[in-house]
């Protein structure tokens, strides 16, 4: 028990950093998912191929090598390193918010090209017809109905979004799964470890689901009540 | 970057049959992925609050934990299990579970809980009068989804699934743990062998570039065939 | 068939949304070659009715019985409850016409038609196609067979839904504002098919707005005011003497 | 049956694969060595680090030779025989590193001499305050830097070993904290970059008594068979030999 | 604004999807005030030519004046091309109701008649509520502004349409079947409805089945045949004389 107790103790400690990982990385590949998105459902040809370009590599690539490539990889080049992007590629929280956020956006805006499709021509011309602009149809129109359409499948993305973040573990960033990794290596209990790490990050996804599936609800066209 | 040992060493050809692996076993999780995904998707439409549940449940947590958590469990635990009830018939010892099944369901169950989620959206996304339409004419749940319900919800659930497949690939690398020589483990191999960490890792990224890219014109070659009709507003 | 024996009987049908009393207990009967319009305010209840026929809408309380299929509501925990095989059989004899069409997105206009026969009633397809082609003929679309429905005009689409519903040759039909789309030609041409098939036989339950058309089709009126029959009658009897206020007020602005 | 032998293989010089595609290296030509001792067969089982020890529990190996140092609570939850060698663990830099003033030293023993093991300590303390080191995640080394550079130096953790050389090229970490086996063959093998190691390597004491081989937890019959032979393995001077083939040097632990 | 200058002014039109010409060269003028009717054959291009004067279908060639703003077609590179913004005010200063009605399905009744004014227009929400209000009791649906289109009947979602269209005070109307799912009372009272616009000087072009309509509201009646104006006079000249064999043939159905 005291064992228990101890790994909890210590796997909690990194769950600042883990939620903080996740916390910028939702916010950045939500936008970087949306912009990608609507570039290749709207933008002209050449955006459209250099979207397709864009997740072709970072959809066709394991994260653990796009995390590698942009912690280790670039630092092996001088220029990088001397570079003004250096402070921040120096860093290994950056480098993984970066990596997470790149291969999270490109997943995401496969889900919302989804949801862009599914929007129906005669919501558009209504929009259209009403001398909307294109901005203000995308904000009052398009974007609320191409969201509620992808919640469900976005609910995906954002629990995809959390275990990635266990990447952050290999380049040196002591949360949840680093410090979990530490412990096993040290007491060779593996199970008991990896079983109350899966318990802190299913918990972390149980409550993204619960806000996914509440916003779902709120969004729901319901019945009049009179 | 000497990448030399590729075509002068032993290494090409492994990296190839690690790629064959990769494939093999993505192909066929992804395959009882969908199986699996299809029939939670049922139970959580069926209307049986105890079979919604339990598929409720299912998805939540095989989301929710680590992949490698999950692989560890069927594996290890598999065996474990399989041990422990041939202990009944008097077997003593280990009993190996093939380590490519285990890669398969470990994989095919994790695909099949976010397939599911997938498949929901779609099936929802149906217009609701194209659903009435084909209930008016008499059809039985099974006809409307093979016709009506399945092809249209198909359309909405590809980009969906087309990331799964392109994850079921990428998460296909955790099976090195069950000791299947996969894209990534024979990349560490090589790359520990020769000191040259770095050029594996860029020959494991072409390869997977190769796997992923071809999967993508597959998948945009069936959005366009499934396209068809569709009330989509287009540029 | 028995031409005595009603092949439509509604008695006591209700239906709410919510708090929203929508159907207030409807009786209606229908023999084989009827032919009853559905009259009444927007808003009345008329597509909710055709719906609860159909069971596309649960009702609350009430028994259907269409074409030897029946339906209590509601139902019976155990021996009373209703299969969805019957419901299925229930609604392979009856053909539906809605008031939005609900073409099916993904199919064309033939594929739409021949959809339900071949893969219901399980007829060869060849046959279904040729059939399909000619109801196409009937309805004046012989050119438009191949076009996806976002591609056709609303007339052209509420007609691909008519023809899609006559392909099953269903015992009933239930008409949701069949001409709604379409110009007084084509409401012609429509009439003369509903004619053809009232003296084929078929029973017709037609929910429209179009006085004329009721006038010159129907062998019967029915007029619903707030979730209940008001009027049910002859065209004769009930045109040249509206027997109640609010359909004679119902009228008085058709010219 | 033949003894299942578990190794991860990517882990040059102790355990990897040759050029010919073969497991090699000394770990390997150590336990085929002790399976001639005990008459017995051996396979070899290769798998990824992370299977490794859920294998062990699960019964797939019977022992690992994969690089383990003894600790005290690692033979708590597991069984270990040896040590068959001793574990050094040495500093390095790059060589345009201000750090890179320092040269390299002999091995120093805590059991054996511990004063100058401290003084070594105390000079290592001043050369790497104000630095970052990187050490391997796995908990020994970080926990030899946490208590003897305290308020000296940082820390950073790593997966695997050839991680840390990464990023003490690009000058993210001054340093790296690693075993001497490991830094002497990456140095002699790295072409690019030019690593030079700093100060004494250190051995004994809290980094344990050595490496050795992990045999499943109840199995102490598996695990006094290879006590034995490891024993004599060191008596008769084949570990020496292998030692000094792989690592260029006397790895024999002493007991 | 002055009477004599025409509001709407309409030349050459054409429009083809593919290889199919659905019009064929319309021209058309509307000064303020007058109220065209359409009439035509179900498929022959009604709604692609208002769809055309919104500029949501891209004519081939052609030249459109609304309310002073213009757009010639085919668009000529550089100076002739068409800014978004242009076809935005264009846009804004007509109103649009749809064949099939189009509501925002995420939207209520009420927030599907303010949006456009709040958030294109710019007005003051407070104020749009109150006029949406003031327009769905007009329409007879002051307790049904907080349902969604789904839960609405075919004739309430029209009416919230014309609501809508209403709502933005636009220059120029266009109605694409406006009482089709509507009953005959209600149609008495849209076409009230309108005679007010009419009087208040509103420019109006109605798509429309219902003859009756068209000869009481307009002063105006165009015939579309086959991609072309076939006839266009004054409701008493074409009603009494048609001046075309396919109109009278249109109308012979007309009871
Ligand atoms: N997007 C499209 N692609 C191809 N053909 C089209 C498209 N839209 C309309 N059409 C065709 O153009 C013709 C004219 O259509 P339109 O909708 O303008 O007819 P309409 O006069 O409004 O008919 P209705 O009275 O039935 O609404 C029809 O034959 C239709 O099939
Ligand atoms: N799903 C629903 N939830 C709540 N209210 C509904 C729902 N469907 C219909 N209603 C309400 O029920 C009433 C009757 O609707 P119904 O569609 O049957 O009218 P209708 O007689 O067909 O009218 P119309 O002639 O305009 O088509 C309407 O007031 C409508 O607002
Ligand atoms: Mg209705
Ligand atoms: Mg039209």
């Amino acid at each position: 028990m005291e064992f228990y107790t101890y790994v909890l103790v210590e796997l909690a400690k990194g769950l600042p950093l883990t939620l903080q990982i996740v916390g910028f990385s939702l916010v950045c590949s939500f936008a970087l998912g949306l912009c990608l998105a609507l570039a290749h459902h709207y933008g002209p040809v050449w955006a459209q191929m250099l979207v397709r370009g864009y997740l072709a590599i970072f959809r066709g690539l394991p994260l653990l090598i796009q995390i590698y490539v942009i912690y280790f990889g670039l630092a092996q080049f001088a220029v990088v390193r001397g570079s003004i992007l250096w402070p921040i590629l120096r860093e290994p929280f950056w480098c993984a918010v970066i990596a997470i956020s790149a291969c999270a956006g490109a997943y995401a805006s496969e889900i919302f090209r989804g949801g862009l499709l599914s929007v129906s021509s005669k919501d558009i011309d209504a929009a259209r017809a009403f001398g909307m602009s294109r901005l203000l149809m995308l904000r009052r129109i398009v974007l609320p109905l191409t969201l509620h359409q992808a919640l469900p499948a976005y609910g995906n993305e954002i629990i995809y979004l959390v275990k990635m973040s266990a990447v952050a573990s290999i380049i040196t960033l002591p949360e949840v799964t680093a410090r979990a990794f530490t412990i096993v290596t040290e007491t060779f209990r593996v199970f008991e470890v990896l079983a109350i790490a899966g318990a802190i990050y299913l918990a972390i996804n149980f409550i993204a689901a619960f806000a996914v599936r509440c916003v779902e609800k709120a969004l729901e066209p319901s019945p009049p009540r009179n | 970057m000497d990448f030399s040992p590729l075509w002068e060493g032993v290494w090409g050809g492994l990296m190839l049959r690690a790629a064959a692996m990769t494939l093999i076993v993505a192909f066929l999780a992804f395959l009882l992925g969908q199986v699996i995904g299809l029939g939670l998707t049922l139970a959580r439409l069926s209307g049986v609050g105890l079979l919604a549940r339990a598929a409720e449940t299912y998805t939540m947590v095989v989301r929710g934990v680590p992949e490698l958590l999950i692989i560890y469990l069927i594996f290890f635990g598999g065996s474990s299990t399989l041990g422990w009830f041939a202990s009944w018939f008097g077997h003593q010892g280990y009993i190996e579970v093939s380590p490519l099944l285990t890669g398969v369901v470990a994989i095919g169950m994790i695909c099949g809980a976010y397939s599911s989620e997938v498949i929901r959206g779609a099936i929802l996304a149906v217009p609701v009068g194209q659903v009435e339409a084909a209930i008016s004419f008499g059809m039985s749940r099974l006809l409307r989804a093979r016709r009506i319900v399945g092809p249209q919800a198909l359309r909405y659930a590809l980009p969906g699934l087309g990331n799964i497949w392109l994850t079921t690939i990428k998460e296909t690398s955790l099976i090195s743990v069950v000791g299947l020589v996969e894209i990534m483990r024979q990349a560490t191999v090589a790359g520990a062998s020769l000191r040259q960490p770095f050029t594996f890792y860029i020959v494991a990224a072409a390869i997977y570039m190769v796997l992923t890219g071809g999967s993508v014109l597959i998948i945009g070659r069936a959005e366009r065939r499934f396209g068809r009709g569709s009330m989509a507003a287009g540029a | 068939m028995n031409n005595e024996m009603p092949v439509v009987r509604v008695e006591g049908l209700e239906k709410s949304f919510g708090a929203l009393k929508v159907l207030k207990g409807i009786s209606l009967e229908a023999r084989q070659g009827d032919v009853i319009s559905i009259l009444g305010r927007s808003g009345s209840g008329k597509s909710t009715f055709l719906r609860c026929l159909n069971l596309l809408e649960r009702p609350d309380t009430g028994a259907i019985s269409i074409a030897g299929h029946e339906a209590a509501f509601p139902e019976k925990p155990g021996s009373g409850k209703l299969s969805h095989r019957a419901m299925e059989r229930l609604r392979a004899s009856t053909g539906m016409v809605f008031q939005s069409f609900n073409l099916w997105s993904h199919k064309t206009a033939l594929e739409n038609i021949i959809e339900a026969p071949v893969h219901v009633l399980g007829r060869p397809k060849a046959e279904c196609v040729e059939e399909a082609r000619r109801l196409l003929a009937r309805v004046g679309l012989a050119d438009r067979a191949d076009y996806y429905p976002m591609h056709l005009s609303g007339g052209q689409q509420q007609r691909v839904a008519i023809a899609r519903a006559l392909a099953m040759r269903p015992k009933v039909m239930l008409f949701d504002e069949p001409t709604s789309a379409l110009d007084p030609e084509l409401v012609g041409e429509v009439l003369q098919v509903m004619r053809g098939l009232a003296q084929e036989g078929m029973t017709m339950l037609v929910v429209t707005h179009e006085i004329a058309f009721a006038r010159d089709v129907s062998t019967r009126i029915v007029f619903f005011s707030e979730g209940q029959v008001e009027v049910d009658g002859s065209p004769h009897e009930v045109f040249s003497a509206p027997p109640s206020e609010s359909f004679r007020k119902f009228l008085s602005n058709h010219a | 049956d033949p003894i299942r032998i578990g190794t991860e293989g990517a882990y040059r010089p102790w355990n990897f694969v040759n050029e010919k595609g073969e497991l090699d290296g000394f770990e390997i030509e150590l336990a085929k060595n002790l399976c001639q001792r005990l008459n017995s067969e051996c396979t070899f089982i290769q798998n990824s680090w992370d299977g490794l020890l859920p294998g062990l529990d699960a019964g797939r190996y019977d022992v690992l030779f994969s690089g383990f140092a003894m600790t005290a609570s690692r033979t708590e939850t597991a069984g270990m025989a040896g040590p068959y060698a001793i574990l050094a663990m040495t500093f390095y830099t790059v060589a345009d590193s201000p750090l890179a003033s320092a040269d390299a030293e002999g091995v120093v023993s805590f059991d054996r001499d511990p004063k100058a093991a401290e003084e070594a300590i105390q000079k290592m303390r001043t050369l790497l305050t104000g630095h970052t080191v990187g050490v391997s995640a796995s908990g020994l080394s970080a926990r030899f830097v946490e208590s003897y550079f305290d308020g000296s130096a940082d820390l950073k953790r790593y997966r695997r070993l050839d991680e840390i050389d990464i990023d003490v090229s690009s000058g993210r970490v001054a340093a790296g904290l690693t075993q001497l086996s490991y830094a002497t063959d990456m140095i002699a093998r790295t072409k690019d970059v030019s690593y030079k190691l700093i100060g004494p390597a250190f051995e004994g004491g809290m980094l344990g008594q050595g490496v050795g081989a992990l045999v499943a937890k109840g199995n102490s019959d598996l695990q006094q068979k290879f006590q034995t032979v490891i024993d004599e393995a060191i008596k008769d001077g084949t570990i020496r030999e292998l030692s000094e083939k792989w690592f260029s040097s006397d790895m024999t632990p002493v007991r």
